[in-house]
């Protein structure tokens, strides 16, 4: 299995019936073909719609339907058009069940650094910092590493999303869940050891006895 | 309610202006002002918007047509253009959370001083801004925003201005449309009164000054 | 005429054509009556509508469609329906071209109280604040004199509605319009002479050399 | 989504309880759970509210029955009822500017810290609250509030909880559905999903906890 699908399998599996879940731009947005339609879930994109869809057939995109990426979208039967204002409402206002949203660096107090590399890449921080402060659980969904270095080290570098710690985090390697003590060890990616886990990892990882295989649903 | 060519429009922008744009990545971006404003070769302009769309698209052609002085936006991953023209010192690049963006237009429109939001709490964010205590938790105090203009894009409007919009081409409009000291809409269809009946309006006719004819 | 009649024809005449304007629960209210709907006017009540009209005819009233009073009313086409937070929006945001309410007091600096009697009569500011802040002209339409006392003093006693000097005042005697200077005395009732005014208002009133009838549409 | 009968409702809410009650002059306030508190004889309740509304209708039926110990609203005019309880000293009547109320009531369902409102300065509303200078004007801090309960009315209701209103009967229920810890909604009609359209939708379902269901 591709590392983006297995991360993105993972996540899925994080989501509940009824639960209202942004999801960001890029590996995060695989995290809704995982999701069976019949579990109820409401995706939200913040740019404003409760209820997003699959892609669109060919020649029915609406130029007025799409995600936070720009790309087509379509909307589930009970969706729901919001503006920025409802949007962010919603998002910080704690009406949110689940944000995914993707990393450059989680550190050992939890914390995500997701929006930019100073005097390199400068994205902007979007909806960011407001999901990260405001959603009800946080899931990171990225590569644990980059340019072979580990994106989860000791203290982010980079400057910070938020000063909330994230609920969750889940990679090609493992799942990861930062706590007071710092981060645990939930779980190892199919066919992956705690030893490699470790070895991948700069920051200091809490290995429980048992660190079981990924469920991928 | 005053109708416009976009040409006319364009015309009553003057070089320096703030505006006030919406949409998010192009959708629901008032195309034809933008253009007009490109074709009258404006420049020195604030814009104030969600993003600056890619190039080719929306904001994206301001910013490419060396237009744009000053932007405060929450994101501009997806143009490259803006990264480096940022990068370069051409373009001053002011970036404001999402959410906190559209309150801080929102509060600038309805009259209030500012607003208290955890968001940016921690974060380069913070720099410069007050941070004050409510029931124990800690907020940024963020200011209002408000623009020269507010340039929309709606999907109808009727003959007295009132506007309602389609799916995710809402975003900022309905917001920035109480808070551009004129405001200008550019509708896709523009439809006689009592067509848009009243619960399906989104933005009042009050609050528009000019709508785009079309072509 | 009769003093209430009287008092709102004058305000009508305040009522420039395209204008967004409030107009309060009782005498205000009737201000209406005098503006013709060719002048192109919008009535916001706070509750909800702009675009207030007229009456319905009997059988016709629908119980989702009062003024501010919870009387039935009709709305204009083009009407729009806004909830609490736009209507207030609207007010606070100087999106309000006038607003016309009732007083129970106004003194030299142009202070309106219009709210509370302490120990006797507490109605409530309902929306008496925001409007009294926010509109771009505030306009006082009320009975120069009640309970044979002048309702026009040198300094309110009674709570404050706001800070914001108000920007005429026309009662059934009088047109007045505070300034820096104080209170100047622009038009007299028909009939009623300087003197009459004077000796009927407790506050020190300007009197330029020209004080004409006002004018009734 | 969980349809109940306003009996059941009634009992989900405990005495003492604080209610964000919709409406205005009881136009757009859930009658039949109003009546279903009151046939359970509840009591000690926090009501939030525009307005008493007056005798017999609305909230002034639970002002009648004393179920009611605080009340957070703009205006009781037109409840002499209201007027004589607080006098009396059986009622507690915090009375806060519409404009601050519906402000306050917004801020603490989009996760604001407070708002500033220039609204209130020099007034008894001042008292005892921060005043805070921005850009050279000074306004007044005012905090959020949330309620154990939202109770609304809407127009219509779709199975998923999605609901639009009709003319004056918005008001505060489009404000209050976010701020309630739990949100009931007491809609004329329930229809299928898909019959309200996305762009008519006022309040996502999403928001909605229980709605009630037709006798």
């Amino acid at each position: 299995m591709e590392a983006k699908e297995l991360i993105a399998r993972r996540v899925a599996q994080e989501i509940a019936p009824g639960m209202l879940v942004n999801l960001g731009i890029g590996l995060p947005s695989l995290v809704a073909n995982f999701v069976p339609a019949e579990r109820g879930v409401f995706f939200q994109a913040e740019n404003g719609v409760i209820g997003l869809g699959a892609r669109p057939p060919e020649g029915m995109q609406d130029p007025h339907l799409t995600d936070a990426g720009g790309g087509f979208v379509t909307a589930v039967p009970g969706a729901a058009s919001i503006d920025s204002a409802m949007s962010f409402g919603l998002i910080r206002g704690g009406h949110l069940d689940m944000t995914v949203l993707g990393g450059l660096e989680v550190d050992e107090a939890g914390m995500l650094a997701n929006w930019k590399v100073p005097g390199k890449m400068v994205p902007g921080m979007g909806g960011a910092m407001d999901l990260v402060t405001g959603a009800a659980r946080v899931v990171v969904a990225m590569q644990h590493s980059a340019r072979g270095g580990s994106k989860i080290v000791p203290k982010c570098s980079l400057p910070l999303t938020s000063l909330r710690r994230v609920s969750l985090v889940v990679t090609d390697l493992a799942v990861i869940e930062p706590s007071d003590a710092g981060l645990v060890l939930r779980e190892r990616a199919p066919g992956v050891s705690v030893a490699a886990i470790r070895a991948a990892t700069a920051a200091r990882l809490i290995v429980p006895e048992e660190v079981p295989e990924m469920r991928l649903g | 309610m005053k109708g416009l060519k976009a040409e006319a429009a364009a015309e009553l922008i003057p070089d320096g202006a703030s505006l006030l744009i919406g949409g998010f990545m192009a959708v629901g971006t008032p195309e034809r002002l933008i253009d007009a404003l490109i074709a009258r070769r404006a420049e020195g302009l604030t814009v104030i918007a969600n993003d600056t769309a890619m190039p080719g698209k929306g904001i994206g052609k301001l910013i490419s047509a060396g237009a744009v002085r000053r932007a405060v936006v929450s994101h501009i991953g997806l143009n490259p253009e803006t990264q480096a023209k940022m990068l370069a010192g051409e373009l001053a690049v002011e970036l404001v959370p999402q959410g906190t963006l559209v309150e801080r237009i929102r509060a600038g429109g309805v009259g209030l001083g500012g607003v208290l939001t955890p968001t940016g709490l921690g974060t380069e964010v913070e720099d410069g801004k007050p941070v004050i205590e409510v029931e124990g938790r800690r907020y940024l105090l963020e200011t209002p925003i408000r623009a020269d203009f507010a340039l929309l894009a709606a999907w109808q409007a009727d003959y007295v201005g009132n506007l309602c919009y389609s799916l995710t081409a809402h975003n900022f409009n309905p917001v920035m449309a109480l808070s551009g000291k004129t405001v200008i809409a550019e509708p896709e269809a523009i439809v006689p009164v009592g067509v848009i009946p009243p619960d399906a309006v989104k933005t009042p006719g009050v609050l528009v000054d000019h709508l785009i004819l079309r072509e």
